[in-house]
């Protein structure tokens, strides 16, 4: 029974006698992690609207961190219930499943959130402006820059706390995301997360134009990729008669039986599934940032606030591989033999386009961004494997990596010159000498991103290239190894920067941050050295969370 | 297991270099004193280690740990060490020390550098050393495939460090141009090892592959492998063993160095300081040969004895290459950085020879080239620190002005060519005949070696210690106490290990014969069968007289 | 009574240690510490050779195992000595040799400032030798014998300050390891043929195996003794190694070391017996070099060289007696002896004109200097007698026998062989008389300023006092040179008819090398008279153009081959284009391919990676509406693929 | 008349919305086309809805219509905000970054 198909029954009853409606049945307890977000997020709006201007940043960021922290809460407690493993199932009448990866994944986009509001609410970074701390937030964005209201704005010490509950539902569409059962459920969540970003985007305090042109780029893609994915979906309801995941993958896997002959051109049409799935795994693949739907990615990065940055970088990729995995395993497996061999493809040039392009880059968000395709790259052979442990590691990668990623953008907030942030990777000269620490932490973070050793991201790899080796891509391995090894080139470039070569007169300071980015920075750091150097409970985690609910 | 004294091996080291990294900048002196202690302690701990050692017990590891670590990768934390894995073990331990002292003023911050209490240049220095040794110890102790793995690429993080850090402040121009080139050879080292190593993950992650899918269970640990092997329950297909073979021994060469992957070797040596050049070559190049003996031959018997005939030919070639480059620098590190890359050459030429003299010879080599090499590059330090150049032509005369360096320099110099009484000439010839008595051709065409190594030895002496004195070394004065105490026990061992390498030998034959056996390789028996009777010639001239009398 | 064999070793060893380490407070008495540990090695080798003659022949070697060395596998070399007759000779000639050059070293080595460590090195020397004629094995005999390599080293190259030296003993142990090389590989053919390198198993059993084994180690064996005995094609350090000290010359490079090489074919003896191949290339070096050295010493002006020259060529007649096998193995090391006495002499006597003439060593400069130094001039005439074989003089008893066993080899071979010996013997008498002439007779030319010429740097005035020319004032070395000098003339006068006394030496080494008569087609006593005439033949010849008419001070131009012999029969103008020149080019251009091949290959997969990404970057060019265009046509792609893997 | 014309329609206008965003430089315009790939979907959906003779896609088409107008606000804001600074909607003057 599916929420469409309830409805549906509805239609035929009111052919005969008049009944009684029959409501849907929820089961709110176990979609209690994102109600408890998508609630707090309209909470949030009415903050803005009667809460005092002076108190609203406080109250805000309260209220994001009690919501996200509840949320966590209630995704640990439903998988200490269980649900994670022998409860699972599929919730709100086949719209959402409550099973491992689902929660496994919530749990770590919620954690990233959270860290992510550290970063948002840091406002010790700039200087204070007419005596007010400013955040890394237009004050009035909707002004023109430069112009008079926007100087007004400043004056008046306005700060846009709307970030919070922008933040908030941009999560809560991020956890339905993975946890998707139909294909309707999918797009809706799709959007739900999409458009708040596209808004983050935009906000930034400092370079406008970049953020705003961020953010067009950023939606226009957004918008033209989703149309595709939705179009994906048009077919392949036409191909299943349905959309829910449990439903298509039904008639994919025993093909087509019963269906009356009026259908025959359109019911269990090769074509139609074919093209329909190459559409909705299209969509996927532009939210994960694979090559060729990567376009987006650095110009985007480049742009966008850089807590609202490493936010995207982080959880978007968490969320958008989610819904991958599960598109993947519970609706296509039926088909793996035709998506398999392309998504090689895919993976392949992702890997070694991410790796090669970022060589050459110079400022040091696009290289972050360019580095991050490839990690999508790394990520993708894993998904391949189409076995537990391809989830599962998957899963693991997926937690190790929005760690690095939070800190690593984290640490980009802290160096900053006159202009704001200083991320010509040029004025990066020297750091090593001016403030050892700060450098050292982000080479932490580079060595993790080039999977050496004793770090979280070589796990990861590690765990992944195993899951694609055992599923018989061994080569898929090398061309992996092979891009890893371009990569570390650039993670390297950076650390020579940093250390070895002088500093500039005219060079960046390091801001002495708040307590907020301090602890995102350290929290960072620690899941990268334990993820690293005794990763087993989290394997574990992960591997036990390995398996689709139906 | 009692008191878990391997692991106390290596992470002593590493407490050492947490603890002199969080010393502030202004006791650097502390730092100096703590990391020789540590450094000090460990070569204790490391002498324990080698009398706890039984060589004639059964079983190819001693000294065992086993911890479950990441049971999901088949992973364990698993120490053990045979023979060869004690004398590299002590090697390593003994030679820490020394170049903690010899780099004593090395990373002093310049005075003109602006007085900055965040940049602690000195502790990083000798934290750094420290944390290579730790890793280098356990690379060594390491019997699980993944664990030696992670260090063996691990290390190169404090490794690169040192080398891009700190160098010798003797470029031929300015402080910023050999600043750059010093970062160029750092990065080239990380990235030529990485890439070694990244290749070695894909063989790695292969091997997982294999025994997962045929042993149920994916495991690294050597010893179940090398067992299930001779079980006869794991059967790696040729065509893998091959491949996974090529990707171990990949980056093993790049470590070693092997012709042709040597290029890193001589700008990393000599643009870092003669310390850290020291760790390089003594240290950690000798976890590269280390490993093809311990994983590429036991884990790929087959694929080894396949490409034993290409790899002894590079072998050779790194021998005669190395040695004739060597004879062409200009430059006194580089120099001894292509030495090396000639002794490597007999090193591995030792190991694939497949002979118990080979691998003996080689394990030994591994020991007297690290103890001889850094005699030879530490004075050669002390030199270039006194004249501020390594060019050779900026030198000469220097044995008429500091007659004890010269003369230290002049037996670093005579082991590096191998003389006999000095350790490296045991090895050196046991190789040889380990080699000959398989291969003859190459053998002999090896054998040239030791005439090369005598040229450039030579050669470097004569430019820089004889002949006029040059007037910027007429003030130079000589080895300095420090400086001597440095010097003299590497000599005094080179004498005894010389004269007398039986400790090492009883240590390293079981070992050797152990993996001679799971390669299933025998020696080659004389031709003649002779009762060995010790004593004097008389019975040869018997046979002799009769010799005499048939040819009348 | 083996128990102090090893102290025949050790003595000098510590004594060496001493020096070396002891540092500057022994500075005064180093000279008399090196002495003492000579003489006292040369006293325990009195006393086990009294020892072992007190034993019956069968019954004199000793054995004495002192510790295993390298056990690898099969492979087993210990630290073990063998005291037999043959190196019992060996060990009272080189202790008692060495020592009395220690003892005049005293005086010759007095002015110079590093005096101690001189002593040293002796002692080094004399241990690394006494060791290689003491081993067991050939891998322990090797010690010794790049030990005395690395002591000739040392001592060639002891003034180090002049380039020269530095070169001399630089190219004098790269040729000694090219030999080492030919015995390393010996070595190793004995391994891996008989399981053992000791001398007893592998000697005794040469009948099994193959003659080509036999033959290979013997050629190997052959090489290594050219590079020690500076025989053709190895000779060309010793001339060179003239750079070092006089005293050097006479132990080093006259008396010990160089007879290495007959040493080791005489050692080694029932191999080369089973091997006649090895034989004839042994016998063809020791001929070929016996003239070689003959015609150098002919015509250098330089002594020392001149005497280089003749050693070459003795050692060369000692070379062709081992090489004739049991006929000729006891007559070689007899002559070894023999030369050893009147060689050391000569050189002493030279040592001892140079520092009467200040270090001045060419000849021309010299004349009539019998009246400034007698004792000099009586102890080199001796020696002279003896080297060149007159009548009743050691040398004579040695090298007629050896000209005899050349003959008796028979057939052609034989004849060629035993004419060659001849015509060295003439020689011999030629050059050593010129020696004679130009040094102790005729005018007395170092009184005139030298004339100046581009081949004689030491025109200059050697004295080096300022501008006009202060010629020396010969005269008399101190006793403590001149009594060792005495005791070698004894020595070069009686050893020879002592030796030869009812064939003694002959009996006593007799055990050890076997002895075999051999059957000469001329007679004995034809050879003699043979010898004796070209004898007078070469000392009227040189009569005749030295005695006679006086000597120019400036060396003629001279015949072609008088050139070729100056510059060593162009032997070095051939090494150095083939292998200096030829060797730099090679390795200059090494160089370049490693830095542009092998290492450029590395750069180049570096570069091109940046020349990629830049191409690839070009794609991000910042408009949307690209973008759109790339997703869509990945999309089209995508669709297609899928549609292709189902074939639909 | 076979409802499969409607899904080559729906197929059409599709492909006239992408084209239109290649082509088009105004962002407004780009907006409206991806808006008509949009309710190119819906038809398509309606149709196979039809089809199938069940209502979930026609119910899919209403959430369509829904998210579309989301999409509106918040690009409209986004464009004019963009024009207010830029004082044009080209998408191609928004070429800052790039490389």
């Amino acid at each position: 029974m599916s929420s469409v198909a309830s409805v549906h029954s509805l239609w035929t009853a009111a052919a005969g006698a008049p009944g009684k409606i029959p409501g849907p049945h929820i089961e709110y307890a176990q979609l209690s992690p994102t109600l408890i977000v998508l609630g707090a997020a309209v909470l949030g709006i009415m903050i803005e609207a009667f809460v005092p201007r002076r108190s609203r940043y406080y109250s805000q960021l309260l209220l994001s961190l009690v919501a996200l922290a509840a949320a966590f809460a209630a995704v640990i407690g439903l998988a200490a219930a269980g649900f994670g493993s022998s409860k699972a199932h599929v919730a709100a009448m086949g719209a959402v499943a409550v099973d491992g990866p689902a929660l496994f994944l919530q749990g770590t986009i919620l954690l990233v959130s959270l860290i992510a509001v550290f970063t948002f609410a840091e406002r010790r970074l700039d200087p204070a402006a007419h005596g007010k701390h400013v955040d890394s937030f237009a004050a009035q964005p909707a002004a023109v820059p430069g112009g008079a209201a926007e100087q007004a704005a400043v004056k008046a010490g306005f700060t846009t706390t709307e970030v919070f509950p922008i933040l908030l539902f941009a999560v809560g569409g991020m956890l339905i995301f993975p946890a998707a059962n139909d294909l309707l459920t999918l797009f809706v969540a799709l959007e739900v997360f999409s458009l708040p970003l596209y808004i983050l985007c935009a906000l930034a305090r400092r370079q406008r134009l970049l953020s705003q042109e961020s953010a067009l780029k950023y939606f226009l893609l957004g918008a033209f990729s989703s149309a595709f994915l939705l179009f994906g979906v048009a077919l392949l309801y036409g191909y299943a008669g349905t959309v829910t995941y449990a439903g298509i993958a039904e008639v994919v896997s025993d093909g087509a039986k019963q269906i009356d002959p009026a259908l025959a051109g359109t019911m269990s049409n090769d074509a139609l599934l074919l093209i329909g799935g190459a559409l909705v795994l299209m969509g996927l693949l532009f939210k994960v940032g694979a090559v060729p739907f990567h376009m987006w990615t650095p110009d985007v990065y480049q742009g966008a606030p850089t807590p609202v940055t490493g936010f995207m970088a982080a959880a978007t990729k968490v969320a958008a591989f989610g819904a991958l995995l599960r598109v993947l395993y519970v609706v296509l497996p039926g088909m793996r033999w035709d998506w398999r061999p392309v998504m090689w493809g895919v993976a392949i040039i992702t890997m070694l386009g991410g790796a090669i392009v970022a060589i050459t880059q110079t400022d040091i968000k696009r290289l972050l961004a360019y580095s991050s395709i490839a990690h999508a790259g790394f990520i993708l052979a894993g998904v391949i494997a189409t076995s537990k442990d391809g989830v599962s590691s998957v899963l693991f990668y997926l937690g190790a990596y929005s760690f690095v990623t939070l800190g690593a953008f984290a640490v980009v907030t802290l160096v900053r010159d006159a202009g704001g942030e200083a991320t010509q990777l040029s004025k990066w000269a020297g750091l090593g000498r001016r403030s050892p620490l700060v450098a050292a932490v982000f080479a932490v973070f580079l060595l993790a991103f080039a999977g050496i050793p004793l770090t979280s991201g070589f796990a990861g790899k590690f765990a992944v290239f195993k899951a694609a080796a055992q599923s018989g891509a061994g080569w898929l391995v090398v061309v992996g190894v092979i891009s890893s090894a371009i990569a570390a080139f650039f993670y390297i470039r950076v650390i020579v920067l940093m250390f070895f070569n002088e500093p500039k007169a005219e060079g960046p300071t390091v801001a002495v941050p708040s307590p907020l980015t301090s602890t995102a920075i350290a929290i960072g750091v620690t899941a990268t050295l334990v993820l690293g150097l005794a990763p087993q409970y989290f394997l574990d985690l992960a591997g036990h969370a390995g398996v689709f609910v139906r | 297991m009692s008191f878990p004294l391997l692991t106390a091996t290596a992470v002593v080291p590493a407490i050492g270099a947490i603890a002199t990294a969080a010393l502030p900048a202004a006791k650097r002196t502390v730092a100096k004193w703590l990391a020789l202690l540590f450094s000090l302690l460990t070569f204790a701990l490391a002498l324990v280690v080698a009398f706890r050692f039984d060589p004639t017990a059964k079983g190819p590891f001693q000294l065992t740990e086993s911890h479950a670590w990441i049971s999901d990768f088949g992973v364990r934390y698993e120490l053990g060490v045979d023979g060869i894995a004690v004398a590299l073990i002590a090697l390593t331990a003994l030679l820490i020390p020394f170049v903690i002292l010899a780099g004593w003023h090395d990373a002093d911050p310049l005075e003109e550098a602006t007085p900055n209490r965040r940049w602690r240049p000195t502790q990083g220095f000798f934290a750094l050393i420290l944390a290579v040794e730790a890793m280098v110890v356990i690379s060594f102790e390491a019997t699980d495939v993944f664990l030696f793995y992670i260090f063996f690429e691990a290390m190169l993080i404090p490794m690169y460090f040192l080398i891009g850090g700190f160098g010798d402040r003797a470029g031929a121009d300015g402080e910023e141009r050999s600043a750059d080139r010093r970062s160029q050879a750092a990065v080239k080292f990380l990235l030529y090892n990485l890439a070694g190593g990244l290749i070695m993950l894909a063989a790695v992650i292969g091997l997982y592959a294999v025994t997962a899918d045929q042993l149920g269970t994916g495991t690294f640990s050597l010893t179940q492998i090398v067992e299930a092997r001779a079980a006869g329950q794991l059967d790696i297909g040729t065509t893998t063993e091959r491949l996974l073979f090529l990707g171990f021994f990949f980056a093993f060469a790049v470590k070693a160095p092997l012709w042709p992957l040597h290029t890193w070797l001589p700008g990393a040596m000599g643009e870092s300081t003669a310390p850290v050049a020291v760790l390089i070559t003594a240290v950690v190049d000798k976890v590269g040969t280390f490993a093809m003996l311990r994983f590429c031959l036991q884990l790929f018997p087959e694929a080894s004895s396949w490409a034993t005939p290409v790899i002894l030919v590079l072998a050779l070639i790194s021998i005669v290459y190395g040695a004739l480059l060597a004879v062409a620098q200009r430059d006194i590190k580089r120099l001894i950085a292509y030495a090396s890359i000639s002794h490597f050459g007999f090193i591995i030429l030792g190991i694939f020879a497949m002979t118990s003299q080979g691998q003996g010879g080689a394990t030994l080599y591994m020991v007297n080239h690290g103890i001889s090499t850094a005699a030879l590059m530490l004075v050669a330090g002390f030199l270039i620190s006194r004249r501020g150049s390594r060019l050779i032509a900026d030198y000469g005369g220097v044995q008429k002005v500091a007659p004890v360096l010269a003369g230290t320099f002049l037996i670093g110099g005579l082991a590096t060519l191998s003389l006999p009484g000095l350790a490296p000439f045991v090895s050196e010839f046991l190789v040889l005949v380990g080699t000959f008595s398989r291969y003859p051709v190459i053998g002999v065409i090896a054998t040239l070696g030791i005439v090369l190594a005598a040229l450039y030895v030579l050669v470097l002496y004569q430019r820089t210690m004889t002949g006029p004195v040059k007037s910027e070394v007429s003030a130079m004065p000589d080895l300095r106490a420090r400086e001597l105490v440095v010097v003299a026990p590497l000599i005094a061992l080179l004498l005894f290990l010389g004269v007398y390498p039986k400790p090492l030998t009883d240590l390293v034959n079981p070992a050797v014969e152990h993996t001679l056996s799971v390669v299933d390789k025998k020696d080659p028996k004389p031709t003649v069968q002779v009762n060995a009777v010790p004593g004097s010639g008389r019975a040869g001239h018997a046979a002799s007289d009769q010799d005499v009398e048939a040819a009348k | 009574m083996e128990n102090l064999i090893a102290l025949l070793v050790a003595a000098p060893l510590v004594g060496a240690a001493l020096l070396l380490c002891g540092g500057k407070r022994l500075d005064r008495t180093g000279h008399w510490i090196g002495t003492l540990f000579a003489a006292a090695s040369f006293a325990v080798g009195v006393a086990l050779f009294a020892d072992m003659l007190g034993r019956s022949a069968d019954h004199r070697a000793l054995h004495q195992h002192l510790f295993s060395w390298i056990p690898v596998g099969g492979f087993r070399a210990d630290v073990a000595f063998q005291l037999d007759q043959l190196s019992m000779t060996f060990v009272l000639l080189i202790t008692g040799v060495g020592s009395l050059i220690h003892v005049y070293s005293i005086g010759y080595m007095e002015h110079d400032e590093r005096r101690r460590r001189f002593f040293g090195y002796l002692n080094l020397f004399l241990a690394a030798m006494l060791l290689l004629v003491l081993a067991d094995n050939y891998l322990l005999l090797y010690v010794g014998w790049e030990g005395v390599g690395l002591a000739s080293y040392l001592l060639i190259g002891f003034w180090q300050h002049k380039p020269s030296a530095a070169t001399a003993a630089k190219k004098a142990f790269l040729v000694n390891r090219v030999g080492d090389m030919g015995l390393s590989i010996a070595i190793m053919l004995m391994f891996t043929t008989f399981g053992t390198f000791a001398f007893g198993p592998v000697l005794a059993s040469t009948g099994a195996t193959s003659e080509g084994k036999l033959t290979a180690i013997g050629l190997m064996l052959l090489l290594a003794a050219c590079g020690k005995s500076a025989q053709v094609p190895l000779q060309s350090w010793l001339g060179d190694a003239m750079e070092g000290p006089t005293p050097v010359s006479a132990l080093i490079h006259a008396a010990t070391m160089v007879t290495a090489g007959v040493y080791l074919i005489t050692r080694s003896g029932a191999i080369f017996n089973a091997a006649p191949d090895a034989q004839t290339a042994v016998v063809a070096v020791g001929a070929v070099t016996l003239l070689f050295g003959a015609i150098v010493g002919c015509a250098k002006d330089d002594i020392k060289k001149a005497l280089a020259g003749s050693t070459m060529s003795q050692i060369g007649y000692m070379i062709l007696a081992a090489g004739l096998g049991p006929i000729g193995y006891a007559f070689a090391i007899m002559h070894l002896v023999t030369h050893g006495f009147f060689k050391a002499g000569l050189f002493l006597g030279a040592g001892s004109v140079m520092h009467g003439m200040n270090d001045e060593v060419d000849m021309r400069r010299y004349g009539g200097l019998r009246k400034y130094m007698p004792i000099t001039f009586i102890t080199f005439g001796l020696g002279y007698l003896a080297i060149i074989g007159f009548p009743g003089l050691s040398g004579f008893f040695s090298k007629d026998k050896i000209i005899e066993a050349a003959f008796a080899k028979g057939g052609t071979e034989g004849w060629i062989l035993g004419g060659a010996a001849l015509l060295g013997a003439a020689i011999t008498a030629f050059y050593m008389t010129r020696v004679m002439l130009m040094t102790f007779f005729g005018e007395e030319r170092w009184r005139n300023a030298p004339t100046p010429s581009p081949d004689r740097p030491s025109a200059e005035p050697a004295a080096g006092t300022g501008g006009e020319y202060t010629p020396p004032h010969p005269h008399e070395s101190p006793k403590v040179m001149t009594l060792p000098m005495v005791v070698l003339a004894i020595g070069s006068v009686f050893a020879g008819g002592l030796f030869s006394l009812n064939e003694a030496f002959v009996k006593w080494l007799e055990p050890v090398t076997s002895f075999a008569h051999g059957h000469s087609p001329v007679s004995a006593t034809t050879v003699t008279a043979a010898t004796t005439v070209v004898l007078f033949l070469g000392v009227g010849v040189a009569w005749l153009m030295y005695g006679r008419r006086p000597v120019p001070s400036l060396a003629p131009r001279g015949s072609l081959l008088t050139r070729a012999a100056r510059r060593d029969l162009l032997q070095d103008d051939f090494n150095h284009i083939v292998f200096v020149r030829g060797g730099g080019h090679l390795t200059t251009t090494l160089v370049q391919l490693d830095h542009t091949l092998v290492d450029g290959a590395v750069n180049g997969t570096a570069a091109s990676m940046g020349g990629l990404s830049g191409l690839l970057r070009q794609l991000q060019s910042g408009f949307v509406r690209s973008y759109a265009v790339q997703m869509l046509g990945g999309a089209a792609v995508l669709v297609a693929a899928t549609l292709l893997m189902r074939g639909v | 008349m076979n409802p499969v014309y409607y899904l080559y329609l729906a197929a059409l206008l599709f492909t006239i919305g992408a084209a239109g965003v290649l082509i088009r430089r105004n962002a407004i315009v780009v907006f409206m086309c991806i808006e008509l790939m949009l309710n190119a979907c819906n038809l398509a959906f309606v149709t196979f809805s039809r089809l199938h003779g069940n209502l979930d896609g026609q119910i899919i088409a209403f959430f369509t219509m829904v998210v579309a107008a989301a999409e509106v606000v918040v690009g409209l804001a986004i464009i004019v905000t963009i024009f207010r600074t830029r004082h044009t909607a080209s998408v191609d003057d928004a070429s800052l970054m790039k490389l």
